[in-house]
């Protein structure tokens, strides 16, 4: 039989290691971010992991922040507790910390930067970030693209002209682990999201070596409309129940 | 005897953006005043708006006893539902940008040049920093996140920018060269202020609307690069 | 109001013009083949045409051979029709006929080229044909894969390497109409399929300049339920009823 | 006294295939004789079958009265609905292959090299056709049509041939060198014909199991390259 169900996120992410590279499901802010998934790996002894996703580390209080109306409970979570234990040594994200709120306190980066760690940043545009995860997941090894051209971003890269525009070389993102958040999955790890929760949950599944989903509910297998599959098990290596 | 001076506010510069949607378009509108243009379709025109996130025809911003975390935008704000809506992943919403099927995105700015260039992502310049972003995200001023812009400038069939005219600072925010880090080159067609309207063409801008009371030499007073005048230049319609 | 919905498949495809590229939607045989449409695309005085599909002109008789005891009906039809009458100048597809099944007479393209007819014939992996196609969907002008690396589909092609392969520089494919075949869809354009029927009809969809749907049923709006739409609306430019 | 020769036939050449289904594995079979080893999982392994035209998880091949034209496998047999199972585009079918998520492919083969280099999708040459793809077609002699095998040998994690030993006119299919238009090189790792299972290594083909009766003389009498004979060689299990 194939059971994908771990009892808990800490052993769905036991074999987490040093100077792994994790891709992280979620938008950055309220529903859709894997909050248990974090606080586990915040609990694994792996250091000089590198985070990729949009906004993996904006921190919780960020987060009520932005989220204004909707609600975001206490026990939510991002990589924020991870910069916090000193974790993490890279960054692949499309917004590191946000220009436009105010809070009391620095953006967590800002604050694990100026405490000194020693945390490299890549910037990637956020459509860029998913095509290139999903590169990754299609076996894939580099594409071209335009956005990033005549920016910044340009620096250093190489640039191919295709029908009289330029596009810049993207690689996919060759990543160890991904985590994410899904709504309902049964034991093949066939998942359904909800609403735009599933963002780039569905983008990161399968395009790690292993995928780890955490779950609203488990569900038998069948219970899921097959015509409704947004990510068919295949991409999903372990499932746990969200633990609140 | 000249007419009061009236700068439109952010409701009304954005009612003044959603003339701009036409029936059956697809639009994405950026954080801060482009979203607010979603509660200003005209009666009888139905337009399809875009989220990053991966949803496609919500209704409006929800009020605060609807929102429901599952239904937000790529701004953060809860959203509504409306009949004919999807969800989709991340990818796929960027397939759409990157595939040119976004008719209009409205983005916010903090500079457009003459050429159409567009500032909108960082306030500040990598030079600055000897092109070390961790250094400038040390420093904790306004970290920089590129987060959608350059997709949506780059892809976009169309780019409305609706901003204020100047900054806090009353720098002007129209500018020859951007100073900040751009988002992408000569993407902008339009630029709507809480004074003006204001055309990007090959021949430069060109001033097509003003707000109550302010005339063509007061728009250019708050305009680094010199603007061209519409023959037809009438005041803002909303 | 948007309404893609339009009256007649003829009306649907009357802008086909001399050269068009063209994708077609379908497997080569069995359901969701967009039959209505190619009949359809056989009325338009449209000639030179490229079509691009997995095998999209096996023909009827070769379908039933293969389909066994899945009925075939005789209003089925698929670009035969366009070789027949001579409109087709390219294809650029994965199996042109098949060689394992003998019938009566040849398959249409042997025949249309035994007959003197000028075809160019472009053989694509499955797998590449599909990126492909979504490629030029998601503005994505050219990517590298590896499938065909080490075969005569290598020469004369741009070869890279990759953390020590090989890959293939391949490009989006740019096609100027789509037809595709759903089960429903809704006046946006939304659509969701049946079964295995989806396949290409789901990557066909929005990677042509136009997208053409032929549906088996057309549903109200909303009556689609948003997190199991397969094909979102964007994608899709006109919709008409499959014509039985 | 030898034992009377055996060679298997169609079925149990998809049993001694299907005892290579491991529990939980994503497999793929191709037509022919691959396709009929979906019926052979041994009992208590769950597998989950993949189809190229976007279907994973089909119980197995459907019985005429249940044929659904909406559920068929990439050899265009009807398929059986089974609890777990998800339907998706062509595109992501391939993701899934290329990607790398397929465990097992089984593939029918016209020749195997003994480097392990696959010919399935071409009964010639093209070099008999001066390159010219549209020359061949026009014979009619067996008209090529790739397919979706080279994606598959290109990126399955294991490739496994399942086929008869000999052509229908006795030439051996395994061979130094393919003379047929080559699917992908060095991609098979496991040959399972009517008389022999040979593993491909880089020591070369080894001789692993060989059918009821047959020697390893016998089988290397229909094998062009010469065969390791491994020590622990056994009749071919069921």
């Amino acid at each position: 039989m194939i059971n994908k169900i771990v009892g808990s996120a800490r052993e769905a992410l036991a074999d987490v290691f040093d100077g792994a590279v994790i891709l992280c499901g979620g938008f950055g802010c309220v529903g859709g971010m894997p909050a248990t998934l974090f606080r586990a790996l915040a609990e694994v002894p792996a250091r000089n992991l590198t985070l990729v996703g949009n906004a993996p580390v904006l921190g919780v209080r960020a987060q009520k922040a932005a989220a204004r109306t909707m609600q975001v409970p206490d026990w939510f979570a991002d990589g924020e507790l991870l910069l916090k234990n000193g974790q993490v040594s890279k960054l692949i994200v499309s917004v590191p910390a946000m220009a436009i709120y105010r809070l009391e306190e620095p953006f967590p980066i800002v604050k694990a930067l100026q405490a000194g760690q020693d945390i490299e940043v890549e910037l990637v545009p956020q459509g860029t970030l998913a095509a290139r995860m999903k590169a990754a997941r299609a076996g894939i090894p580099a594409f071209y693209a335009r956005p990033g051209t005549g920016t910044f971003l340009q620096k250093g890269r190489e640039v191919r002209r295709f029908d009289g525009k330029d596009y810049l070389l993207e690689e996919a993102i060759r990543a160890d682990f991904g985590i994410i958040w899904a709504h309902k999955g049964d034991r093949h790890g066939n998942l359904v999201y909800r609403g735009t929760s599933r963002s780039f949950n569905a983008t990161v599944a399968g395009a790690a070596r292993v995928t780890v989903a955490e779950v609203d509910e488990i569900v038998e297998l069948g219970a899921i409309d097959p015509e409704a599959v947004a990510t068919p098990g295949i991409w999903v290596d372990r499932i746990v129940r969200r633990a609140v | 005897m000249n007419m009061p001076k009236h700068r439109l506010d952010e409701q009304t510069i954005a009612m003044r953006v959603a003339r701009e949607f036409q029936n059956g378009m697809y639009v994405n509108l950026g954080g801060g005043i482009p979203t607010l243009a979603a509660n200003f379709v005209a009666e009888g025109r139905e337009v399809v708006f875009h989220t990053e996130n991966g949803g496609l025809g919500y209704g409006g911003i929800a009020a605060t006893e609807e929102a429901d975390w599952d239904m937000f935008n790529a701004s953060f704000q809860p959203v509504t539902y409306a009949p004919g809506m999807s969800f989709f992943s991340h990818d796929e919403a960027f397939d759409m940008i990157r595939g040119g099927k976004i008719d209009l995105s409205v983005l916010g700015a903090m500079q457009v040049s003459e050429k159409g260039d567009l500032a909108n992502w960082a306030i500040g310049n990598m030079a600055d920093y000897n092109g070390d972003v961790v250094a400038w995200i040390r420093t904790g001023r306004f970290p920089p996140g590129i987060g959608g812009a350059m997709d949506l400038a780059a892809a976009a069939k169309k780019v409305i920018v609706a901003m204020k005219h100047v900054t806090n600072k009353n720098e002007p925010k129209i500018v020859r060269k951007c100073t900040y880090e751009i988002t992408a080159p000569r993407c902008v067609s339009l630029i709507i202020t809480d004074i003006a309207v204001i055309e990007v063409t090959p021949q430069g801008l060109v001033l097509k609307e003003t707000a109550p009371g302010f005339t063509p030499e007061d728009v250019q007073a708050e305009t680094e690069p010199i603007l061209k005048i519409d023959p037809a230049l009438k005041e803002i319609q909303l």
